[in-house]
C-alpha cells in the first residue's frame, strides 16, 4: 500500500477524458495487432463520443468496425475471437444495450475459464458508457455495475478519470488476462484533467480502488463522476468548515479495495457511499457488506448512502434533477454525517460546479 | 376540417406531422425541451397511411422515433407537447419525454429507445386480442436496424407460428443512425421475413400516404380474417439527423442526391398549393398545444417515486 | 406487524412445495379466463417438475402452451399480453435461462409502468427454478435473485415453503398488480410441508419478510431453501447448547421487511446473512446496508454471510460441495458468532438432514 | 488400427463413440458420474461425419450434448471419463462435468448448456482465424431447438456479412427436450438460413458418417477458399430420452414407429457382423479409461477458488 503504480513515466499534461479514452484506444491499436474494436458506430465520424474517431481510417476497417444491432450476438462473436487470439475491444454508446448481452457476458464471458478447468482465458474489454441527463429517461441511464460485480468472473471498473483511463485500460489491454466490464460516464468525456494526478495512494494493479483526498472526519466511497462531486464537496467543506473528509475512488467495483476502505472507515468512523446506480444491491450495499463483515464498531453513526433514486428515471428536469445525487445533497449529507445533526450550520456551495454540467448538457448523445 | 377527398385527409394529416416536427425543430434551441428528439421529418407518411386504416381500437407499439405514429394513431398533440416539455399534463406526466410517447385510449401501446424492444410486447398484445376475442388487430413498427437483434427473429417465428393478427411495419429508412444497411445486414428484410411463412411484401412508396394506406388496408383486412400475420417493408427516408434537429447531409454517410430523390417525389413538397389552406389551421393547432405545454405545471416532487411498483 | 395475513382459511395439510405449485396453478386458471402459462415443456407429461402436470388438457391449450427457445422474445409476448388484458405465468426450468430476458425483464417490464407516467400495469409472473446439485455445473446453478432486485420495479420473491407458494402466489395472481419475479427451488420441489405453517409473524402483504422462529442470541436472516436449513440448525443448537437464533425467512428480495430485520438485530445483536447466490452485491450485501443505514451500532460482532464461493459452480461432487453453503458450515458459523469465538464447543449435527437431499439428488432435471 | 477402408474407418469411430455412450448408460445408476448426461446415442454419425474432412487445427464449438463431437474431434477417452467422474484429471479438472466437454489441444473449444450460446462464440472464432490468416475454419455445432434463439440469428446474419470460414452444423433430431419442431418453428431450417445468403444443403442421412463426411468436405473446401459461411442442416434421431440414460418411447410424445425407423438405417445395427472385430479393442480402450477415472484423484479444495478471473 502507500506506492504510487505506473506503468509507465508520463509527461504532466491536461487532456479530457475522452483524449486519454481516444489515446488509449490509439496505442492499443497501434502496439498489438491483435487488438480489435467493434461496436455500432466505432467507424462513424462521431466516434463513440470521440473515442474512436479515424483509427478505422488508420488501422484498416478489418480491425476497427461497425456491427449490426445485436449485442448478444456481438458478445458471443467478441468471445470466440478472443479463444481465437484476438483482443476484442466492444462498445455500448449506452450501459443499457449491454444489457441485452448479459446471457454472453453472464453466462459464457464470466465463466469460460473456470468452467472449462482454466484451459482458456478470454481476455476482453466491454467498454459502456452511462448516459445520464438531458431527458435520458428510463432506459438510457442505468448505470449496472452491481449486475456485473455480483458475478464471480468479471472484472467491472468505472474510470473517474483521464488518469484512470490511461492506467487501467493500458495495463488490461497490454496485460490481456481477464474479461473486464467497463463503466464509463458520459459527462466526463468533456471533463479535463491535470495529469498524473498526484495520487495519494495508487493501487498497486490497474484494479483495486484509489485513495483521492486524504482526511480525518468522514469516509466518502465514490463511484465515476461522483468522484469528482465528492472532491468537489471535499474541498468546500474544508475551506467552509473545516471539515476533512476522505474521497476513495472505488473504481473496480468488484475488487474494491477492502482494506484501503476498512482502513479508512477505521481512522473516520463515519461513512458515505456515493454511486452512480440504485442503493439496493448496489455499490452501497456492498461497500456495506465489507465494513459489516469486518468490523462495524468502526462505525459511530449509520452509513449514508446516495444513488439514484429508487425508480427508473424520469425525464421531466424537474424530476431527473432530484432523481440524481447532486452536490449540493453529497455536501449536505456530508456534513449531517460529521457534524451529527441535521443543523450542521455548514453553508452549501452554490449549486454551481459539476451539477452545472448536467443541466447544460445537451449532447451529442 | 373538410377534405375533398380521402386523398387530401391523407395530406392533411402527413402535412400536420410535418409542421408539429418543424416546429420542434424551431423551438428545441430554446431549451424548452429537454430530451433527445428523433424526428420523423421525411416518414410521416408511413405512419399516416399506416394508421388510416387501423381502429381506433387496434393497437400500435413505436419506436423512439414515433412523434409521427403518436399523432397518427390520434394521440393528443397537447398532451404530446407537453411531455416534450417535461410537464405533468403531458401523456405520460412528464417521465417519457419524446422515447416514450404513449396514448393507449387510442391505442398507441408504447414506445421504447432499446432497438426492436417493443416487437414482442405487439405479438404479445396480438396474442392477448384473439384469446380475449376482441377482433383488434396489432401493429408492431419498427426501423431496419431493429431486424438485425435476436428478438425480431424470436418474435416472428413465434408470431407466425401462432397466426396472430400482429402486422410487422418496418420503417426502412436505410440506415441505423450512421450505418448504411450494407454495413449490417446480409439478407433482404422481405424475403427474409418470408422464410418464417409470413407474407410480406415491400411498399416503395413510404412518401405516398395513400400507398402505404393501400398496403396497409390490404394486410389489416387478411388480419381480421385470422389468416396470421403480416409483413411490410416500406421504403422511406429520414431528412433530419437521426437524433436532434439538423441535417447532417454535410458529413456524407449518405448522398445530398438520393435525399433529393426523395424530395423531389414527397407529396408534400409537390402539392403545397393544394394544402395552403391547411397551414393556418394547423398553425393554430400547434400554437395552441405550444402555449398549453408552456402554462402546464411541472411534475411535483412526488411524482418521483409514484408508479414504481 | 404481528397479526397473521391470510386471504383466506385453509384447513390443515400436508402438502409438497411441487403440489402447491400445481394447485396455485391450477386454481389461477379456474378462477380467472385471463391466466395464461406460457413455457417450455408447461404441457409436456414433466410440466415443469411437475408443477405444471396435466394443465394443459384441463385448460385447453390456447392457456396453457408450449415456447419456442426464445427467453427474451417470450418475456416480451408475456408483457404484451399483460398489456392486452391478460395475466401471464411464464416458466424457466432453470433461473439461468432469465438472464437471456434481462433486457425485457429489467429494460421494458420494469419500467413499463413508470416510464409510460402510471399508464399501464404489467401484471405477470415469471417462475424460475434454481437448479442446485448433481453437477449442474457453471450455468445450471446460479441464483440471480440480486441482479432483478437490484432494479426498481421488479417484485421478487424467493419463496421457501407450500404456504409461500400458496399465499404469496395465490394474492400476488389474484391481486394482478405488479410484475413479480420469482425464485423457485429445485430441491425444495419435494419437500413436504405442514400448512398453515404455524407462522409467528406474517407480512400484512404478500410481500415483506417472515418471522419463521423466534431467538434472542443470533438473527439470521436466509432465503429460500436456506430457511429450512437454517431452521435446522436452529433447531440443533437450541437442543445442544441452548443458543436461539431467530429466523428471518426474506421471502421478498426487493421489498424486505426492514423494520423486522431492524428490530431482531435490535435484540440479539448478531447477524448472520444466508443466501442462495454469491454474497458480492447480493442480499448479503443488502441486509448489511439495511442495517448500516439504520443502526450499525446494533450490531455486537461482525455480520457472517454464507452464500455460493465466489466462483461459478464446478460439477465435481468434492468441490460442489464446498461451494454451496452446508447445514454444518451454518450451524457452525451461527455457533461462533452465538459464543464469540471459533471454539465453541457446540456439537455439530450429523452431516444429515438437507444435505442429504442435495447428496441424493439426481433429477430429474 | 487398421482399417479396410474409409468407410470402415468412419464406422469404427461411429462404433466407438456407441459404445463408450452404452457403457456410459450401463454405470450411470452406480452414481459414479455425478452430473446430469445427454447421450448422443443415435446421433454419432453426424459427429464422426462432420469432424472427418477437419483439420486438428480446425475448431468445433458445442454443446451440452457433446460426448460425440469431444470424441470426433480427437478429444482424450480417458480425460472425458475423468470429468464425468469429476476428478482432477478430467479435461477440466473435474469443474466441467459432461455439459461442458472441453479439448482445445485437438480444437474442440467448448459446449455450453446454454442452448445456442455457442454459436456466435464459433462466428467469433472464425473472425479471428481469418484476421489472423492461420486458415482454420470453424464448426459451430447445435440443435434444432437452437435456431429459435435470437443469438442464432444474429450470428448467422454476422457469419454471412464478414463471409467467415464457419460451417453451421445443425443436428436436427425434430425435438427439444419433448417438444416437436412444429409447437416452435415456423420456418423451414435450411430455408431460413438461406434467407441470409448463406449456401445450405440438407443431409437426411445423419445416421450415415460416410454420407455426412462427403457434405461436409464439400462445406470445407468451399470455406477454405474463402467462399463465406455454409450451413448444414443434418437429419438425425435421439435414441434415448432428452437427458439421463433411459428410453422414453412409451412416454408417447414421438412414436416407436419412427425410431425403429432409423434404427433399420443404422449402420451399427446393420453392420453388426462387419464391425464385430473392433468390439474388443474399442472394449479395452474403455476399460482403461474408466480405470483411469477411477484411479484418479478428487480435484483438491483449492482448486475451488482456482481460475476465476
Ligand atoms: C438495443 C439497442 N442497441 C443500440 C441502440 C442505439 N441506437 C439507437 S437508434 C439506433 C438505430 C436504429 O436503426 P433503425 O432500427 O433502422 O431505426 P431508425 O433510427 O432508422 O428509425 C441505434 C443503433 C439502441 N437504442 N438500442
Ligand atoms: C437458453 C436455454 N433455454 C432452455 C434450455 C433448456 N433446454 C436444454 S436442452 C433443450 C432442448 C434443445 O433442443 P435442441 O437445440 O434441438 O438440441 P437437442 O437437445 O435436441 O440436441 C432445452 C430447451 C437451455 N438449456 N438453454
Ligand atoms: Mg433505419
Ligand atoms: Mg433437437
Amino acid at each position: 500500500m502507500g506506492f504510487a503504480y505506473r506503468i509507465e513515466e508520463r509527461p504532466e499534461e491536461i487532456i479530457t477524458y475522452r483524449d486519454a479514452l481516444w489515446r488509449t484506444m490509439h496505442d492499443a491499436l497501434a502496439r498489438d495487432p491483435d487488438v480489435i474494436i467493434m461496436g455500432q458506430g466505432v467507424d462513424d465520424h462521431k466516434g463513440i463520443f470521440g473515442s474512436t474517431t479515424g483509427l478505422a481510417e488508420t488501422f484498416g476497417r478489418e480491425r476497427v468496425f461497425d456491427v449490426p444491432l445485436a449485442e448478444d450476438g456481438m458478445t458471443g462473436v467478441a468471445l470466440g475471437a478472443a479463444l481465437g487470439g484476438l483482443y476484442p475491444i466492444q462498445t455500448h454508446i449506452r450501459c443499457d444495450f449491454a444489457l441485452l448481452a448479459i446471457n454472453q457476458l453472464v453466462n459464457m464471458v464470466a465463466k469460460y475459464r473456470y468452467m472449462f478447468g482454466g484451459r482458456f482465458r478470454v481476455p476482453m474489454l466491454v467498454r459502456t458508457v452511462i448516459g445520464r441527463s438531458w431527458g435520458q429517461g428510463a432506459q438510457h441511464s442505468q448505470s449496472p455495475q452491481a449486475l456485473f460485480a455480483h458475478v464471480p468472473g468479471l472484472t467491472v471498473v468505472l474510470p473517474s478519470s483521464a488518469d484512470s483511463i490511461l492506467e487501467t485500460y493500458g495495463t488490461l489491454i497490454s496485460r490481456r488476462q481477464v474479461p473486464v466490464v467497463s463503466l464509463e460516464h458520459r459527462l466526463l468525456y468533456d471533463v479535463a484533467f491535470r495529469i498524473p494526478v498526484p495520487a495519494l495512494e495508487w493501487p498497486q494493479a490497474p484494479l483495486g480502488s484509489i485513495l483521492r483526498r486524504r482526511g480525518r472526519h468522514v469516509t466518502v466511497v465514490a463511484t465515476s463522476i461522483l468522484v469528482l462531486e465528492a472532491l468537489r464537496a471535499a474541498e468546500h467543506l474544508s475551506q467552509a468548515a473545516g471539515i476533512e473528509v476522505e474521497v476513495i475512488d472505488l473504481h473496480c467495483a468488484s475488487h474494491p479495495d477492502r482494506e484501503m476502505i476498512l482502513a479508512s472507515v477505521a481512522r473516520t468512523g463515519r461513512l458515505l457511499v456515493a454511486d452512480t446506480s440504485w442503493c439496493a444491491y448496489g455499490v452501497a450495499a456492498e461497500i456495506c457488506r465489507l465494513v459489516c463483515e469486518h468490523d462495524p464498531s468502526a462505525l459511530r453513526a449509520p452509513v449514508v448512502t446516495i444513488g439514484m433514486a429508487a425508480a427508473p428515471c424520469p425525464t421531466a428536469k424537474t424530476l431527473e434533477d432530484l432523481y440524481y445525487p447532486s452536490l449540493h445533497r453529497l455536501t449536505d449529507e456530508i456534513a449531517v454525517l460529521a457534524r451529527g445533526r441535521a443543523k450542521h450550520g455548514v453553508e452549501l456551495p452554490a449549486e454551481a460546479s459539476m451539477a452545472d454540467v448536467y443541466k447544460k448538457f445537451k449532447g451529442p448523445f | 376540417m373538410t377534405f375533398a377527398d380521402e386523398r387530401e385527409q391523407l395530406l392533411y394529416a402527413t402535412l400536420r406531422i410535418r409542421r408539429v416536427e418543424e416546429h420542434i425543430a424551431r423551438i428545441y434551441p430554446d431549451d424548452c425541451i429537454q430530451s433527445p428528439v428523433h424526428l420523423s421529418l421525411g416518414q410521416e407518411a408511413v405512419a399516416v397511411g399506416t394508421c388510416a386504416p387501423l381502429a381506433r381500437t387496434d393497437m400500435v407499439f413505436g419506436t423512439y422515433r414515433s412523434h409521427a405514429f403518436y399523432l397518427a394513431k390520434g394521440g393528443s398533440l397537447r398532451e404530446m407537447m407537453a411531455e416534450l416539455f417535461g410537464k405533468a399534463t403531458g401523456c405520460a406526466g412528464g417521465k417519457a419525454g419524446s422515447m416514450h410517447l404513449t396514448a393507449p385510449e387510442v391505442g398507441f401501446m408504447g414506445s421504447s429507445a432499446v432497438v426492436a424492444s417493443t416487437i414482442p410486447n405487439a405479438v404479445g398484445a396480438a396474442f392477448a386480442a384473439r384469446r380475449r376475442r376482441t377482433n383488434a388487430i396489432v401493429v408492431g413498427v419498427f426501423g431496419d436496424g431493429a431486424t438485425e437483434e435476436g428478438v425480431y427473429h424470436e418474435s416472428l417465428n413465434f408470431a407466425a407460428l401462432h397466426r396472430l393478427p400482429v402486422l410487422f411495419l418496418c420503417e426502412n429508412n436505410e440506415f441505423a443512425v450512421h450505418s448504411p444497411r450494407s454495413a449490417r445486414q446480409s439478407y433482404d428484410i422481405t424475403e427474409h421475413a418470408r422464410s418464417f411463412g409470413i407474407a410480406a411484401k415491400r411498399c416503395g412508396a413510404g412518401f405516398d400516404p395513400e400507398v402505404v394506406r393501400d398496403a396497409v388496408a390490404e394486410a389489416v383486412l387478411a388480419l381480421r380474417s385470422g389468416a396470421g400475420p403480416r409483413f411490410i417493408e416500406c421504403a422511406t427516408y429520414r431528412y433530419a439527423e437521426h437524433v436532434g434537429i439538423g441535417d447532417d447531409h454535410q458529413i456524407g454517410y449518405r448522398p445530398l442526391a438520393t435525399c433529393n430523390e426523395w424530395r423531389a417525389r414527397d407529396p408534400l413538397l409537390n402539392s403545397r398549393a393544394c394544402l395552403e389552406r391547411f397551414e393556418a389551421p394547423i398553425a393554430a393547432e400547434i400554437e395552441d398545444a405550444v402555449a398549453f405545454a408552456e402554462a402546464s405545471p411541472w411534475p411535483t416532487p412526488d411524482a418521483l417515486l409514484r408508479d414504481v411498483a
